[in-house]
Parts: C-alpha cells; sequence; structure tokens
C-alpha cells in the first residue's frame, strides 16, 4: 500500500463512495494551491487529510464548502458542489466548522446553536414538528457537550477555546449534517481538551453516521480516529490509505506528518 | 516583470512625445498677446475684448456645487435677465449679451481656474459677479492685473468698498457695515437703552456686520449684552439661543443665512420667557425664511431691504416684478420665481445693463470707469427711494436701505429710506 | 507602430528605453507651460500640487493602511504656515516650504502617537475631528490667520533671467517641489519606513513578531505624510496666494481621500491620476450638468468605484494586463509555442485546465 | 441651577438628535463593517419625501409610515444596486462608494427641491412644559420619546425574533454564518433597510427643529460620527448613549466654559473621543474585537 496514490478503489472495503472529489484545483487570486487532488470518503466513514503548513488543507475543505472556488468536481452523494455559495452547499448538508472555531461570540451559546439550525426553520404545517426536532437536537448536542449547557445563557466570547470549538461543532451538528468538515480544530487547545473532542466527533460519527473530513496537524489524533487518510504536499496528494496503515508506516510518519517515533513509542 | 516595466517606460514616452506633438501643433494656444483686441478714436488704445458692435461676452463664477449651492440660483436670475433683455429689448445697446456661468464650488482654488478660464479660453468682457468673499478675494488680484473688470460681485464684504488698489472690481449690494448701521439707526430711536444680543455667522459676513454695528453703537447708551457665533457646519443654533436668552437682552440681532434665521425665529418664538425685540439681517429677511416658522410666530420682527421681494404679496402686481416673473417662467421654468436670490440675479444685472449704458467707450475701461461714476441710478427691482451712487470715493453702490416689520403675511416698510452713508459717513476699511 | 511590436520589442530596446522615456518626459513637462494657455498651466500646477498631498496620503492610506481623513487639515497647516510667514514676517518664499514642512513633520508626529492606539475607523475618525476643529480654530486667532476674513498675501515672482510668466514660474517651482516628493516617497518605500509599513500594513502581530519596531514606524509614517500635505498647502498659498478658514472644510480631506481611491491606493501613478481626478472631472460634470454639477460628480465617482474597484491604476494596470495577454496569445499562435514564463503562470487562470502530470508518489522525495 | 438644568435639557435635545442618526449609522456598520457617508443624506432625502406626501394632502401620521417603507426598500434598493456590485472591493473603496452617494443625493436634492428651507409639519404639539423651572420643548420631548421607542423595537426585533438573531450571527462572524446557510445578501440588504428606516424617521423628527433643506443633515452627520465612535460603533446603545453624550458636553461647554464658546464648541466632544479612545480603544460599548483591516 505504502506508496501508492488513491484515484481507483484500492482494495479495501468501501461501502460507497459519499463524497468523490477527482481533479480539484483552488486557490487565492492569482496563487494556486491545490493542483488537482482527487480522493474519495465513503458514506459514514471518518476520513483525516493531513499534511505539513501551508499544503493546501485548509484550502481543500474551503474548496468543499464553496469558500473558495474550485475547478474540477466534487460530488457530494451525486450532487455537484462545485460553483455553489457557502450558503448553498449548506443547504445541501454540508456543514464547515472553519479554522479558529468560527463562534459567533456576541452570541449567547443556545443562540449560537439556533443559527446552526437556521436551514431547518419551516413555515406552516411543518412548523411544529421541526421546532421540536430542533429542541431535541439541542438536548443531543448539550448531551454531546455537557459544559455547554451549563453555559447556555453565555456569550460564547467568553467561552474557553475548547469550550468555543465544542460549540463550533455543536453549532455545525444542528444543521444535521450528511458532510462535517472541521478543521483543525486541536489548533491552540490544550492536549486533553484536543483529545476529548476527538472522542466526541467519534462518537457522533458512530451514533448518527455523520461522514466527516478532518483536517489536522496533529496527525497521530486524527489518525486515531479516523478511517482513511490523505497526506497533501504542496497542494498534491502524496499518500492515501486507510489510516491504520499510514498510521503504521513510520517513515511516512516521520517525514510527512512530522510524527516522531520515539515520541509516539514514549507517548 | 522587468519587461513590463520598459514596456510602461516606452509608453509613457510614446505619450510624452504625442503630448509634444499636440501643443506643438497648437502652440497659439499659449498666446496672451492676441487677447489685446484694442478699441480706435477716442478709446484709442482700450481693450476691446469679448465686446462687438453686436455682442458682449460676460462671465459669472457661482458655486453650483458644494455647501453653497443655495445662492448658485442667483445664476438663474441673472441668466433670465439677459435672455430677456436680448429677446425682447434687443440686447442691450444694440448688443446681445452672451453669459457663461461656471461652477467653483465655493472653493477659492476653483474660483481661480475658472476665472482665467472666463479670462483666458472664453475671452469675457468682464467677469460679471464673483459670489462670497472667500472666492472674490481669491480672484480679484488676478483680474485687476489683467484688468478685466469685475462688477458688482455677490458679497457683502466691506473690504471691496474701502480697498483702493483694485479699480476694477466693485461690489453691489449694500455693506454689511451699511447694513449694521440701520439697525443701530433705529435701535437709537426706538430702545435708546437697548440691550442687545446677538447671533452671528462665524464669517467674514458675521464679523463684518456684528463690528459695523458695534461701531455705529459707539457713544450711545445701546450696548452688546451677549454675542453667540455658529459655524455653517453646526446642524442648529438651539444651544446658542439658550444661552443669549439668559442674557435677558431686549433686542436680538439676528446676522444668520436662511437656514440658520429660520431656526432662530423659531427659538425665539418658542421661548415663553424670553421676548425681545428681534432684528433679522436683510439676508434672511425673505417670507420664504419666515414661513416654515409660521407667520404667527415672526410677527414684528424687524429688517432693512434694499430690493424687492418676490415672495412679498405687495410687490405682485409692480410692474417690474411682473415682468420678472413672465421673464422667469418663459427663460428659467424649472427655477422659482418666488425666491429671493433669482430677484436679487435679476436686480444685479439689471443694474449691470444700466453701467453698460453709461459706458463712454465700449471698453473693458469704459465699463471700469462706468461703474465708478453712477449717479442716482435707478434700478426698478431696487426699492422706491433706493439708487446705485458712486463717485471717486465712493465705492459702495448701494448704502441706502429701508426698514420693515413683518405683519399679517407680508413686510411692511416703515420709516424713510435712509442714506447710511449721509448719516454715519463712508465705511472706512 | 502597434502596440503588440512595442511590447515583443521592449526586451531588446530595453537597455536605453528608460533613460530615453525620463527624458522625453521630463522634456514634455519642462514645455508644457510654453504651449498651453496660462490657464492650462495653472490647471496642471494645480494637479501636480494635489499629486504631492496624495502622494503623502498614499504613505500612510495606501501602503500604511491607515485612514486619515485630517489631511485637508494639515495642508491648511501648511497654507497657513506659509501665508502667515508671508503676511506678518515678509520673509521670503522660499523661506516658507522648510517651515511648513517641518511644522507639519512635528504635527503628524503628535498625532501618530495617538495613532498607535488606534486602527482603522477610529484613527479615520479622530483625523476626521482635526479637520473639522480647524477652521474655527483659525478664525478665533484672527490677530495671527486674518480672522474669518483670510489673508492675501504675494505670489512669488519670476526672477526676470528667465522671462518667464507668473502662472510658469509657479508650475516650474510646484514642479520641483512634486518631483522631489515622487522621489522621496519612492525612496522612503524602499527603505526600512517603507518595508515597515507593508509588514504593518499585512499583518500586524507578524510584524511586530518580526521586530519591526511597530509603533515608531506608524508614528513616523503618519508625520512624513502630513509633511507632504504641508509642503502642498505651502504650494497652494504660493498658487493662489489667498487663505481663509472655509476654504480648507471637512469636505477638503473627503475629497482628498475619495481622490486617493479613485486614482490607485499603494500605487505609484495613483497620486497622480487621483489628483486628475480632483481637478478635471468637477469641470466635466458641470460641462455635463450646468445646473447641479453635483449630481454628474457623484455618479461619476460611484461608476469608477464600480468599473475600477481599486482606482484608475488599478484599471490600467487591468488594461495592461490585457494588453499582455492579447499579445502573448498573438505569439503564441503566431509562433511556436514556447515554454510558460513565470509571468504567464502568476496570471489568472486559464480557462481550461491544463492536464495534470500523474501524481507523485512517495518515493519522490 | 434652573438655567443650568435648561442648558442640560438643550443638550440631550441635540443629543437625541445626533443618537437618532448614530443609529442609523451603527446599523450598518455592524453589518457591513463600512461606515455611510451617505447616511445624512438619505436621511434628508427620505425626509423630503414625507414633506412631498404631506404637501400633496397625505394626513402626516399617513405619510410616516409610508415614508418609512419607501425609504426601508430604498436602503435595500441601494445596497443592491450600488454596494454588492463592489462588495469583494477594499472597504475604502465601498466608503468612497458612499461619499459619491453624498454628493449625488445632495446636488439631486438642490435639483429636485431647491435650497430654499421648506414648511415641515410638526409632529408634536407646539409649546413646552415647564419641570422644577425648566422649560422642556413638546419636540424635544417627542424626538427623545420616538428615539427611546425605536431603542426599544431595534431590541426586540434583535434579541427576540431569528430575523434579529440571524442579524447579529452575521455581524459577529459573517464567514460562520455564510457556513450555517444564511443568504448574507439579503441580511445586508436588510440592514441597509433597516438604517435607511431608522436614518428617515431621524430626519422627519428633526426636520421641524432644523428646518428641511439639502445640507440639513451634513452638520448632525458629524456630530453622529463622533456619537457612533463614542459609542464604539457597534452598539445601537453605545450610539445613544454617545449622542447624549456629545450634546450635553458641547452645550454644556459652549455655554459655561468662557474661552471655548459656542466657535470651538465642538471641539469638545471631540477631546471626549480622543481621550476615551486613548483609554478604550474599542470605545465605550464597543467590543474589543480584533478590527478589520
Amino acid at each position: 500500500m505504502s506508496g501508492q496514490v488513491k484515484d481507483s478503489p484500492a482494495g479495501e472495503p468501501m461501502t460507497e463512495a459519499f463524497l468523490e472529489v477527482s481533479d480539484l484545483h483552488a486557490g487565492y487570486g492569482q496563487a494556486r494551491v491545490l493542483h488537482g487532488i482527487g480522493f474519495s470518503v465513503g458514506r459514514g466513514e471518518i476520513c483525516a487529510i493531513l499534511g505539513p503548513n501551508g499544503a493546501g488543507k485548509t484550502t481543500t475543505l474551503r474548496a468543499l464548502s464553496g469558500m473558495v472556488k474550485g475547478r474540477g468536481s466534487v460530488t457530494l452523494d451525486g450532487t455537484q458542489l462545485l460553483g455553489r455559495l457557502p450558503e448553498q452547499t449548506a443547504r445541501l448538508g454540508v456543514a464547515h466548522v472553519p479554522e479558529g472555531r468560527g463562534t459567533f461570540n456576541d452570541l449567547t451559546v443556545e443562540e449560537n446553536l439556533r443559527v446552526g439550525a437556521y436551514l431547518r426553520h419551516r413555515r406552516g404545517r411543518r412548523a411544529r414538528s421541526e421546532r421540536v426536532a430542533v429542541a431535541a437536537d439541542l438536548e443531543r448536542v448539550y448531551g454531546y457537550f455537557p459544559k455547554l449547557r451549563e453555559r447556555s445563557r453565555q456569550a460564547a466570547g467568553s467561552l474557553s477555546g475548547g469550550e468555543q470549538q465544542m460549540l463550533a461543532i455543536g453549532r455545525a451538528l444542528m444543521l444535521r449534517p450528511a458532510l462535517l468538515l472541521l478543521d483543525e480544530p486541536s489548533l491552540g487547545l490544550a492536549p486533553l481538551v484536543t483529545r476529548e473532542l476527538f472522542r466526541i466527533v467519534r462518537t457522533v460519527n458512530e451514533e448518527e453516521r455523520t461522514t466527516v473530513v478532518v483536517v489536522e496537524q496533529n496527525a497521530q489524533l486524527a489518525l486515531d480516529i479516523a478511517h482513511q487518510a490523505h497526506v497533501l504536499e504542496s497542494g498534491r496528494l502524496v499518500l492515501s490509505g486507510p489510516a491504520d496503515q499510514i498510521r503504521q508506516d513510520g517513515q511516512v510518519a516521520e517525514v510527512y506528518l512530522g510524527i516522531s517515533v520515539q515520541a509516539r513509542k514514549g507517548g | 516583470m522587468i519587461r513590463m516595466r520598459h514596456t510602461t517606460a516606452l509608453r509613457a514616452a510614446a505619450a510624452g512625445i504625442a503630448a509634444l506633438l499636440t501643443a506643438t501643433a497648437c502652440s497659439s494656444q499659449r498666446g496672451q498677446d492676441d487677447s489685446a483686441a484694442s478699441a480706435d478714436g477716442a478709446c484709442k488704445g482700450q481693450q476691446t475684448t469679448g465686446i462687438t458692435d453686436k455682442s458682449i461676452k460676460l462671465g459669472g463664477i457661482y458655486p453650483m456645487s458644494g455647501p453653497a449651492s443655495a445662492y448658485g440660483t442667483i445664476s438663474n436670475g441673472v441668466s433670465t435677465y439677459f435672455k430677456y433683455v436680448n429677446a425682447e429689448k434687443g440686447g442691450i445697446g444694440g448688443r446681445k449679451v452672451e453669459f457663461v456661468v461656471r461652477d467653483d464650488g465655493y472653493q477659492p482654488p476653483k474660483a481661480v481656474e475658472e476665472a482665467r478660464r472666463l479670462v483666458e479660453r472664453e475671452k469675457v468682457f468682464a467677469v460679471f459677479q464673483t459670489l462670497g468673499t472667500p472666492s472674490t478675494s481669491a480672484v480679484w488680484d488676478y483680474l485687476n492685473q489683467q484688468k478685466v473688470p469685475q462688477p458688482f460681485v455677490a458679497t457683502g464684504a466691506s473690504k471691496w468698498g474701502t480697498d483702493t488698489e483694485h479699480p476694477w472690481t466693485m461690489g453691489w449690494q449694500p455693506n454689511y457695515v451699511a447694513e449694521s448701521r440701520m439697525y443701530a439707526d433705529y435701535l437709537k430711536k426706538e430702545k435708546p437703552k437697548a440691550k442687545v444680543a446677538v447671533l452671528f455667522q462665524n464669517d467674514d459676513f458675521g464679523k463684518d456686520l456684528l463690528g459695523g454695528f458695534k461701531q455705529a453703537v459707539k457713544g450711545s447708551d445701546i450696548t452688546v449684552v451677549a454675542e453667540e457665533s455658529y459655524e455653517v457646519t453646526d446642524p442648529s443654533v438651539s444651544a446658542q439661543m439658550t444661552s443669549l436668552a439668559r442674557s435677558e437682552a431686549d433686542v436680538l440681532l439676528n446676522i444668520t443665512t436662511p437656514k440658520f434665521g429660520s431656526q432662530a425665529l423659531a427659538a425665539d418664538a418658542k421661548n415663553p420667557r424670553w421676548n425681545p425685540l428681534h432684528i433679522v439681517n436683510s439676508v434672511s429677511a425673505s417670507t420664504s425664511v419666515l414661513k416654515p416658522v409660521g407667520f404667527k410666530n415672526v410677527q414684528g420682527v424687524v429688517s432693512a431691504t434694499y430690493f424687492k421681494d418676490p415672495a412679498d404679496p405687495q410687490w405682485a402686481d409692480d410692474a417690474e416684478m411682473k415682468t420678472y416673473r413672465a421673464a422667469m417662467k418663459k427663460y428659467a421654468p424649472d427655477a422659482d420665481p418666488s425666491i429671493q436670490f433669482n430677484a436679487y440675479g435679476w436686480a444685479v444685472a439689471s443694474s449691470l445693463h444700466k453701467a453698460l449704458d453709461a459706458m463712454e467707450c465700449p471698453t473693458r475701461e469704459g465699463l471700469r470707469d462706468a461703474v465708478q461714476k453712477l449717479k442716482d441710478v435707478k434700478v426698478d427691482m431696487l426699492l422706491p427711494g433706493v439708487a446705485l451712487n458712486t463717485g471717486a470715493n465712493d465705492r459702495f453702490p448701494i448704502e441706502t436701505m429701508q426698514l420693515v416689520r413683518f405683519q399679517g403675511e407680508r413686510w411692511v416698510l416703515f420709516g424713510e429710506p435712509l442714506d447710511t452713508r449721509q448719516k454715519f459717513g463712508p465705511v472706512t476699511g | 507602430m502597434s502596440t503588440g511590436e512595442l511590447t515583443m520589442h521592449a526586451s531588446r530596446t530595453a537597455r536605453w528605453a528608460r533613460p530615453l522615456a525620463a527624458l522625453v518626459i521630463t522634456a514634455a513637462l519642462i514645455a508644457t507651460p510654453y504651449y498651453f494657455a496660462p490657464f492650462r498651466v495653472f490647471q496642471l500646477t494645480m494637479v501636480l500640487l494635489y499629486a504631492v498631498v496624495l502622494a503623502g496620503l498614499n504613505l500612510l492610506v495606501g501602503y500604511g493602511g491607515q485612514i486619515s481623513l485630517g489631511h485637508g487639515a494639515f495642508f491648511a497647516v501648511g497654507a497657513y504656515t506659509a501665508a502667515v510667514m508671508l503676511d506678518r514676517f515678509t520673509t521670503g518664499h522660499l523661506a516658507t516650504l522648510p517651515v511648513a514642512a517641518a511644522g507639519c513633520f512635528l504635527l503628524g508626529l503628535g498625532f501618530g502617537v495617538p495613532a498607535l492606539r488606534l486602527r482603522g475607523l477610529y484613527l479615520a475618525l479622530v483625523t476626521l475631528a482635526f479637520a473639522v476643529f480647524l477652521p474655527p480654530l483659525l478664525k478665533r486667532f484672527e490677530h495671527v490667520t486674518g480672522g474669518s476674513m483670510g489673508l492675501t498675501v504675494p505670489k512669488p515672482q519670476p526672477p526676470s533671467w528667465t522671462g518667464l510668466a507668473e502662472d510658469q514660474w509657479l508650475y516650474f517651482l510646484t514642479l520641483t517641489v512634486a518631483a522631489v516628493t515622487l522621489l522621496v516617497v519612492r525612496n522612503l518605500l524602499r527603505s526600512r519606513v517603507g518595508r515597515a509599513l507593508l509588514a504593518i500594513r499585512e499583518n500586524e502581530s507578524a510584524a511586530e513578531v518580526m521586530g519591526v519596531r511597530l509603533s515608531f514606524h506608524k508614528a513616523l509614517a503618519f508625520a512624513w505624510s502630513a509633511m507632504f500635505a504641508g509642503v502642498a498647502g505651502c504650494l497652494y498659498t504660493w498658487v493662489i496666494g489667498f487663505v481663509s478658514p472655509d476654504s480648507f472644510s471637512l469636505n477638503l480631506s473627503i475629497t482628498l481621500l475619495a481622490g486617493l481611491v479613485v486614482g490607485g491606493l499603494a500605487s505609484v501613478y495613483g497620486p497622480l491620476l487621483g489628483a486628475a481626478f480632483v481637478m478635471y472631472v468637477p469641470n466635466l460634470a458641470q460641462d455635463i450638468s450646468p445646473a447641479a454639477p453635483g449630481v454628474v460628480f457623484g455618479l461619476l465617482i460611484i461608476a469608477v468605484m464600480y468599473l475600477a474597484p481599486t482606482g484608475l491604476a488599478g484599471l490600467a494596470a487591468r488594461a495592461r494586463q490585457g494588453v499582455r495577454r492579447c499579445v502573448e496569445h498573438l505569439r503564441h499562435t503566431r509562433r511556436r509555442p514556447e515554454p510558460a514564463s513565470p509571468a504567464e503562470q502568476t496570471g489568472p487562470p486559464q480557462p481550461e485546465p491544463q492536464p495534470l502530470t500523474a501524481p507523485p508518489t512517495i518515493g519522490k522525495g | 441651577m434652573s438655567e443650568f438644568l435648561q442648558q442640560v435639557v438643550e443638550g440631550v435635545g441635540a443629543g437625541s438628535i445626533y443618537a437618532s442618526l448614530a443609529l442609523a449609522l451603527v446599523l450598518i456598520h455592524r453589518f457591513t463593517g463600512i461606515v455611510n457617508f451617505a447616511q445624512g443624506e438619505l436621511a434628508m432625502i427620505s425626509t423630503y419625501v414625507a414633506w412631498q406626501l404631506v404637501a400633496s394632502g397625505m394626513p402626516f401620521w399617513l405619510a410616516l409610515p409610508v415614508t418609512l417603507a419607501i425609504s426601508f426598500a430604498g436602503g435595500m434598493l441601494i445596497e443592491r444596486l450600488l454596494i454588492r456590485p463592489v462588495e469583494g472591493a477594499p472597504e475604502l473603496t465601498i466608503v468612497i462608494v458612499t461619499v459619491g452617494l453624498f454628493i449625488f443625493v445632495n446636488a439631486a436634492a438642490g435639483l429636485i427641491w431647491s435650497f430654499t428651507v421648506k414648511d415641515f409639519p410638526q409632529p408634536f404639539p407646539e409649546g413646552s412644559v415647564a419641570l422644577a423651572g425648566v422649560d422642556i420643548g413638546w419636540s424635544t420631548l417627542g424626538v427623545i420619546g420616538v428615539v427611546a421607542v425605536v431603542m426599544g423595537l431595534l431590541y426586540l426585533l434583535f434579541q427576540h425574533t431569528r430575523t434579529g438573531l440571524v442579524m447579529r450571527a452575521v455581524a459577529a462572524n459573517p464567514a460562520s454564518a455564510r457556513l450555517s446557510g444564511i443568504r448574507m445578501g439579503r441580511v445586508l440588504m436588510l440592514g441597509w433597510g433597516l438604517a435607511a428606516t431608522v436614518g428617515a424617521l431621524s430626519g422627519v423628527l428633526v426636520a421641524p427643529l432644523l428646518f428641511l433643506e439639502p445640507n440639513m443633515m451634513g452638520g448632525a452627520l458629524i456630530y453622529a460620527f463622533a456619537a457612533a465612535t463614542l459609542g464604539g460603533f457597534d452598539s445601537p446603545v453605545g450610539a445613544v448613549a454617545g449622542g447624549l453624550v456629545v450634546g450635553v458636553a458641547e452645550t454644556l461647554a459652549g455655554a459655561y466654559v468662557g474661552f471655548v464658546g459656542a466657535d470651538l464648541k465642538i471641539g469638545v466632544p471631540l477631546l471626549i473621543i480622543l481621550v476615551v479612545l486613548l483609554v478604550r480603544p474599542q470605545g465605550l460599548f464597543g467590543r474589543a474585537a480584533v478590527e478589520r483591516a
């Protein structure tokens, strides 16, 4: 497996390709960041995108959610995502938790979560049932993140970094997303908090069969929860495969992911 | 990148060459020399730029844009007068008038540019009206150097009359000092022990009028007990009015421009504890300033005037006013004839008509001399009893005004027209 | 000679192109006052004068990313410094320039200190406050400033040996100052100050980490910027010969900022284009609508921003890029295609994606 | 003492005028991050619309809601037609578009309605009430009352409606709002519409005090800038508080501090702003959030 870039189903059992990315190019203005990457994610899988700083990980997520324009093809359950704005991809069930949390700091915790459920507002006959469903989801999110319930009336800006990240994920979950995009959830958080976060992401994934694409610098953590992983370098995929395999390939880990084998053993 | 820079440089060079060629092609543009057209005969050697037997070209600079655009409509009154004269009187002395209006946005540098344009490119006979003290101050050196007449500037600063180094420039409207003398004279008779509170606009106009008033009441028992200024950029003068009310003065001298005039009149009316005799200066004495305040709130307000207010019903049957209204309707259908500035424009244009008629030589020098030798020239838009007078030692054409008091729905003239020069002596710088 | 050929030969002719261009431009600038009517010369003088203040403003706004709505006030301080010196102390004209420059530099430094704590909008509004406050202040000190009547001062007269008329002499004086200004600005930008400014604009915290003495350079940028406004103000007094408080209202500051943005921020030509816009477009507006030039002028500002969101200079650059692409295209079709130059690679994405070579395998590194 | 109180009342009256316009400024800044230089002129033109309606025979209390509706639509239209096309451009570009709009609207109003002061109907009774030796004009009370009501309505809108929640979300974090499926365009249009409506109300309220002519709001706008800056430019409560502080401070300083006088009184609020900003760079009520460059 080592060294094989995944263009085609590479043998491992994949239920079905839910998210299909092929030949994706993207960039900012004149600067091109992604030079044609392709991968696919099965329904209900967690996919980690790893790589050094500036490799194009964040750009990949932004292209998926429409925050930057991309060329090529990105389909979600057969629907083309490229050429749509963020507010449109959200309607298709894509929930993107951007880098640096992306909470609404002036709003209370509960208001943040309600904004997350913005698209589920209904008029007429279905209004009532949907309201009930949203209320249930609120409970569900509080269930995952009990700390948020404690602070439901506080302004999001007053939360700690870890709580804000929880809130950002919780807000994304309120959309009942088909695809959850997480950008560097560990950024600036204490290791313990990060571990807790990733555990919850895994739980959500298992309980709700939400497909997750997570971008991480901390490769080790991401590989712990991911089913599949892809390594990006300078806008190109250099490595793809099941998370376990990538993690076990010591050389790969060292060269591309900065995971010191010693450290891993020690930790 | 490097290549691009060279390209730019080369292209700029090409553009430079093109500019040079263009410049050479029309090198006569520079010529100041060919402007010195001159007359023969008795008027030999005098400038005839902009004037022929059949035509005369005049240029005016007004704020058509910017903060003082309210005054821009004066040009409508002037243009209408000239159109009327051209169409119905065969022009001025057989010469059709061409009147070029330029906008300076009330900015002195723009006024300089436009004055140069009028003189050098339009080759006007005279710059008939620059508006406002700053713009006029900025251009008068240039116009006097070029020996271009600048008659009847639209500002009442006294410096146009007191100055001796600018023979080509001449004021028209009563200077602010003369107006303040009217009020001083009135108070000396009516309230010899008056305590006066003054609200004034903090610019040349307000300062001139206030200074003139203080000068004129010197030696009498009239005292200025409070003065408050405002900037034209202030939203409102109500705080100043509250301060003035504290003085408990028995006279309020309201030296403002229209909007602030309305505000001050309204503030006075609203205050039940303070009821001074309210004197409003002529700039704000239009009926259109008083009407928004409510006529019942401005009864007994005193002012002084020198030309007929078109919004005032007492002139409805006046022959000149009828002519004016008909001409405005015909030649400036979009302009509102009841705005006093239009009538002002009409009055000053007909004054220029008289001056042009009085020229001994149809030359710039002729006009310069004519406006300095006006003797009892009657202008129909001016009040009866007001006439233009200038002479060797008198460079203020209008110094006679008459008091008016607001009664019912109109201004009522009272007293006799007062020649402030006779009463107080010449205004000095 | 078509533009296309010009471009293609450019690299070959490069060695002598720049000096030649400089020579021709200098010649054209020097020849101008001999060919054009005095009133045209006056207009050009005013364009150069506004270009000086806009170049200073560009330093602050364009390169430093700080907004000032108070440059009309610095301009006024420069103008009044010159006017008061000429009127009260009858110094020569030349003496007024360094005093106005130094005075405004110090004043700008004084403003730069509070500016250290303020960013964007708040700095803009504090400078706006200065612009609003200055005219009444000038009126207050009547014995020095002439109050609301203003001051009329003599203009510099051409020495008789030059044989020049007054307008030509003023033009050359302004041209000299403007040329020096543009050179100084260019050198400033190339110096540590310029690099620091760029760093500040791009990312303050990163600049701080990089060891740029942020506060110092910010204050300094403000001072330089104010100085050029003061220099332009001094020229204004020379050229117009009259100053009055209400000529330097808030509108002037807003016009200057608008002129710079319309001309193009952080661009070498931006101030010149902006100055030309401020000078000539109101004339265009009143030719179109004599009764209400403001209607047209307002629409023209909106239209320029609509067509050229990064200013006229940006529009020129875009046009140049368009021409270049067109030329490249011609070159490609005429000759054999050549490998893409780096310049092309940074260009906008081509409509069709280029076929990618197979992704490199892991063994590559 | 009563004289002093009278001046305070005068200041509060002026302050409520500034506050009402500052409120409109803040509404736009919150959602778009720009300062709308044309805010005062838009309020002025709305006032002319009201004047025109009343002049053509409509009763004032009917003309008012019609004017507000027209202003709301007009504000949305301006966002869509003038601001949206330059949306991606640098913020200064958008600010300069509003400067162009300022010049255009001012000149257009002069062209259509001339510069003569218009006779605007007074919605509140004339005269004043005397309270502890202080005269308070009904019109001043009316302005204060309406500003208070507008504040209340805005509070209800923002805190207790879904639309308000969405608008606050956009103001707090536009990128995340879009990722939650919120259409920015609509919210921005709504923001401009609201600001235009509040501005129109401000214009109609102050027209009887300032007198309606095309330059009516020019001076008030500068004070409104001061008020909004003092309040932090993002906070409606701050805008109103800032307006009152500015109004009272300038009035008292102009009246009682000898060397300040009426001519330099505008310096007083400016000085307060400078001091406040040096202590709290984000204004009294502003968020300490990082400013977009």
